[in-house]
């Protein structure tokens, strides 16, 4: 099972409950604006405490409210590409893409830096800085500092948000091919429905 | 009609708090009384400020006072007198200290507290007397040189130093130090406190404040204090 | 220009002030980011406990800290029984005065930077494999240098200006403990002395002045927009 | 609990606090606008005239400000000319005093808070018919809050611990410029004044303690996360 | 003729050119990520001083380079949806709304506050903090307070992405709503060449 996920949060107003069982392949989390997709990819990350649940990927365990288990998010290995892009603004694009990478054990990558350039298309933005950086190739750096950070599952904001329709295709066939080749479980929210027929070996409908 | 403003030395502030409640006792009105550094409140009348009296820790400052012709004609007068002594902690082995040199020995590898020789009055009278007596030259680098007589007291009572030199009236009132030396009156410029009137004051009160300071009822009450009056 | 005896003055300030700051910079980031990010019972009083030098006059902190370092003192016995030294009169204790005095200012700016790097960042660099000490030192450590950059300016100016805390606790010895501030308040204290008072005043100022330059450019440097799409 | 004439120090200290950090909190802002903001030619000279009062020790500000506000000084003649008053040895001289010592460190804050302050919401403000003006006063104002706030409490510190200039420039008259630190002051010359000294300085702690918790209390209400999506 | 638009501008290593002269209704800038859609959205609000070049909206010039003209922002009635949010974040979502419309003469608005709330479905967002929103319903106020500033034209960054389906369709109902009866000249970026078709009486081509 690549994702057993049962989740409850109260915010504010609202009760966010998600139910996620999925074998291999792509679960796309889809719903309306502000159902609580965001919310669940940063529990699934650690980022966000449920109020209760378990959280199960790949069969280990990094969360679970009746064993009181909550593994802290530098050791659950998400490759999280957020809604908003979040570079550090005090790291040019290259040292950002370079701090995941650093901190993985070389042995668990299965992309290189050069690799990643090259499928992002962002070579000529290596010495830049993030502020100057526009929409597009904010999202695109941002992707890849989560490849590069050798994560053992992916959580995927609407990443192809702020992408022209080459780019959108270029890194959707990445994607299809982290699916089918390296076999990592991806949760991936989109509100695109041809993105979604693409992509999703599964879809999970919030709300 | 508001009371007159006395600006007074601070280490004259008890025996003038004493003097204006003893002067208010009769009947007048009680004198304002702004205490802080000579240096501060020479240059504040300098500079103008209405102030009515002036009573400094010496006379250098009430002559830079003078110069400038801030004084009322006639209106200076001395005030007090005081005596240097040679301070230890209360719980100190040493003996009485009879010759300057004895000060040398006494401190060991410690250094000799008194106010900043160089600028602040109960230093330069104690700079003074060492160099008469000549132990200066041995001393002139053990010197901690404190702010003021107050906090060269301190430094004694808490054991940073082991001997300082401070003013008797000083030294009478910690309990925590002992005198084990006294320096002879004629090793130093006689240390007095001079009072004058402010030119520029228009206060009718003020000579009369000045009046009682100097007069017998006054006097006494700086002596109990420990301070040499004339 | 200078004299022998005001570049000694010069060079002893420089001392006592790089170092009382350098030294403080540590704790006052620490207490900084304790204060901008974690909520623990008796935060407000570390607050205030942090803010005493600059609430209680100089010569009160100055008395204090002789308290805590005199032979008999608490901290004063521990040092000479472990250490065998002792902080009295020495340039040390100058430069504990201004490290206390500056701590305020310090903690200050740094927690003002640290409550404005956006959280989401330092999620970021979690989900990335940072713990949460790497997450602070790569994350919120640079992004908040702006408030340690105003902080160490402040302290330093602070350190290069205190005069009441460091003569009431460690007198003013030539060589030792008599930085500019205390040779002005010496040359204050001196029928005449104006002349003098003004020329080391100035010598401060042109100080103040290079360390400001300094700061400016280096923030110039770090400083990148802490805004991100 | 406080005795009368303790109640009058307070009371002092808290008018000369009180007006000095709010009289000048309008031209701090102005101040720490114009050097976060703008680049001009004299830009480092003014921020290190701004933190002039920082630097040299402040008996030196104190009889700066002395000679500036004396009877035949530049701004004491015009005090004097035009609204017939003098502020020597009254209680306004000792706020301009505490003024004069809390200006650096509420510019610092403030301008600290400024600089972190995301320009693109300017721009926002402007695009939906906001004058630079209008935009400064909704959108880079309530954003500096923090700063403001912080740089009051620095101040405010700072003015209720003023001692040097504010004794120096209008010396220690009881009633008008008599505020904590200056008893303070007076109680350490006074033989066996130990206890008061500590019993005063008490208070002052307690003073600022209130100051803090009511910023505390003021910044968990005004201070909204500085981040959007 | 609507937008008359020609624009130079260097960033970095990269030289922004656009050429737009239209007449009414949706004007779409199309291109790959990067390459200064908008930067041209920016000039044309001006809150980035092109090189050279000219702007003119329904024939007034708001930028002229020849004649240093340059109307300040807020005098060019600009409604201008940002590529991020950008929502004031000490304001709630209700004071966000309010700030452009208290700003615009009554007679001068061609929307109300209800109407907005309703169109966008924000109603129960009115008392919250903007940092408390997803990305969705971030993305739908900015519209809203664009809305009811009462621009004279509009600027539309990629107005529908983070949006479900269904809103999206209820958006760009409004828009061409917008086109067709209060006949507002618009200027809207996309990457999703089903909005382009559908919405657009012109499309530009960047880069
Ligand atoms: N402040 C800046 N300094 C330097 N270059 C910048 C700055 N802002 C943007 N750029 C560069 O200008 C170019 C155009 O940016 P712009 O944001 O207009 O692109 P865009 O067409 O909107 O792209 P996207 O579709 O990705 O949002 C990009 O190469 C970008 O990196
Ligand atoms: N910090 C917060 N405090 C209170 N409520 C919050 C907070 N963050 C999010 N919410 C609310 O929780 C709900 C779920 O938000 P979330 O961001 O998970 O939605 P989403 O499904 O990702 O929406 P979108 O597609 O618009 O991004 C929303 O109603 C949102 O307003
Ligand atoms: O206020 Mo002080 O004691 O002159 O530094
Ligand atoms: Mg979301
Ligand atoms: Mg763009």
């Amino acid at each position: 099972m690549s994702f057993d996920i049962s989740l409850a949060k109260r915010r504010c107003d609202r009760l966010i409950a998600a139910h996620v069982t999925a074998g291999d392949g792509v679960t796309v989390l889809f719903g309306p604006s502000g159902i609580g997709k965001t919310s669940v990819l940063d529990m699934v990350a650690g980022l966000l405490a449920p109020d209760e649940g378990h959280v199960r990927v790949h069969g280990v365990t990094l969360f679970d409210s009746t064993t009181r288990t909550s593994v802290p998010p530098e050791r659950r290995r998400a490759g999280y590409v957020f809604q908003d892009a979040r570079l550090f603004p005090h790291r040019r694009v290259e040292a950002n893409l370079r701090y995941g990478e650093r901190l993985a054990a070389p042995a668990e990558r299965w992309i290189d830096f050069d690799a990643v350039v090259t499928l992002l298309d962002i070579g000529q933005l290596l010495r830049r800085w993030p502020a100057t950086l526009s929409g597009g190739e904010a999202r695109r750096v941002a992707i890849g500092r989560a490849l590069l950070a050798a994560p053992r599952f992916l959580l995927l904001d609407e990443p192809l948000s702020f992408l022209d329709a080459a780019r959108r295709d270029e890194i959707a066939r990445t994607i299809e091919d982290i699916r089918d080749r390296l076999r990592l479980p991806i949760l991936m929210v989109t509100h695109d429905a041809a993105e979604a027929e693409r992509l999703a070996t599964r879809i999970v409908r919030m709300g | 009609q508001r009371p007159p403003l006395v600006l007074a030395a601070a280490s004259m502030q008890e025996a003038l708090e004493d003097a204006a409640g003893a002067y208010a006792a009769r009947g007048k009105a009680r004198p304002v009384l702004s205490f802080a550094a000579s240096s501060a409140l020479a240059r504040q009348i300098v500079a103008g400020a209405p102030a009515d009296l002036f009573v400094s820790a010496d006379e250098a400052w009430m002559d830079a006072v003078e110069a400038r012709r801030l004084l009322a004609p006639g209106s200076r007068a001395t005030l007090a007198g005081n005596r240097l002594v040679v301070i230890a902690p209360r719980a100190t082995r040493l003996g009485a200290l009879r010759r300057a040199r004895d000060i040398v020995a006494a401190l060991g590898d410690g250094r000799l507290a008194m106010a900043d020789p160089a600028s602040v009055p109960a230093g330069r009278y104690g700079r003074a007397a060492l160099q008469r007596l000549g132990a200066w030259p041995a001393l002139a680098d053990r010197i901690a040189a404190a702010e003021n007589v107050r906090a060269a007291l301190a430094l004694v009572e808490r054991g940073a130093a082991p001997l300082g030199i401070v003013y008797a009236t000083d030294a009478q009132a910690s309990r925590r130090v002992r005198v084990v030396g006294r320096f002879p009156p004629a090793s130093h410029p006689p240390i007095r406190y001079p009072v004058a009137r402010i030119a520029a004051s228009r206060n009718p009160e003020a000579e009369g404040f000045r009046c009682f300071l100097l007069s017998p009822a006054g006097r006494a009450i700086l002596r109990r204090h420990g301070f040499a009056v004339p | 220009m200078l004299s022998g005896e005001e570049w000694a003055i010069v060079r002893l300030s420089l001392l006592v002030g790089g170092v009382a700051v350098a030294a403080v910079l540590p704790l006052a980031f620490a207490l900084a980011w304790l204060l901008a990010r974690r909520r623990f019972p008796g935060r407000v009083l570390l607050d205030a406990l942090i803010h005493l030098p600059l609430v209680v006059p100089p010569v009160v902190t100055g008395w204090l800290l002789l308290l805590a370092f005199a032979p008999d003192g608490p901290i004063g016995a521990m040092l000479d029984r472990w250490l065998g030294v002792s902080v009295l009169f020495r340039w040390t204790g100058a430069a504990i005065a201004a490290a206390v005095m500056a701590l305020p200012l310090m903690v200050r700016a740094i927690r003002l930077s640290i409550e404005g790097v956006d959280r989401r960042l330092v999620d970021a660099a979690r989900t990335l494999g940072a713990s949460r000490m790497r997450a602070f030192a790569t994350v919120t450590l640079p992004l908040a240098i702006p408030g340690v950059l105003a902080g160490t300016v402040l302290g330093f100016a602070r350190a290069l200006g205190e005069f009441g805390a460091t003569i009431t606790f460690v007198s003013n010895v030539p060589g030792e403990t008599r930085t500019l501030p205390i040779a002005i308040y010496s040359a204050l204290q001196t029928p005449g002395g104006e002349a003098a008072v003004l020329r080391l005043a100035a010598i401060s100022v042109a100080l103040s002045l290079v360390a400001l330059v300094v700061s400016e450019a280096l923030a110039r440097r770090m400083g990148r927009s802490a805004h991100v799409l």
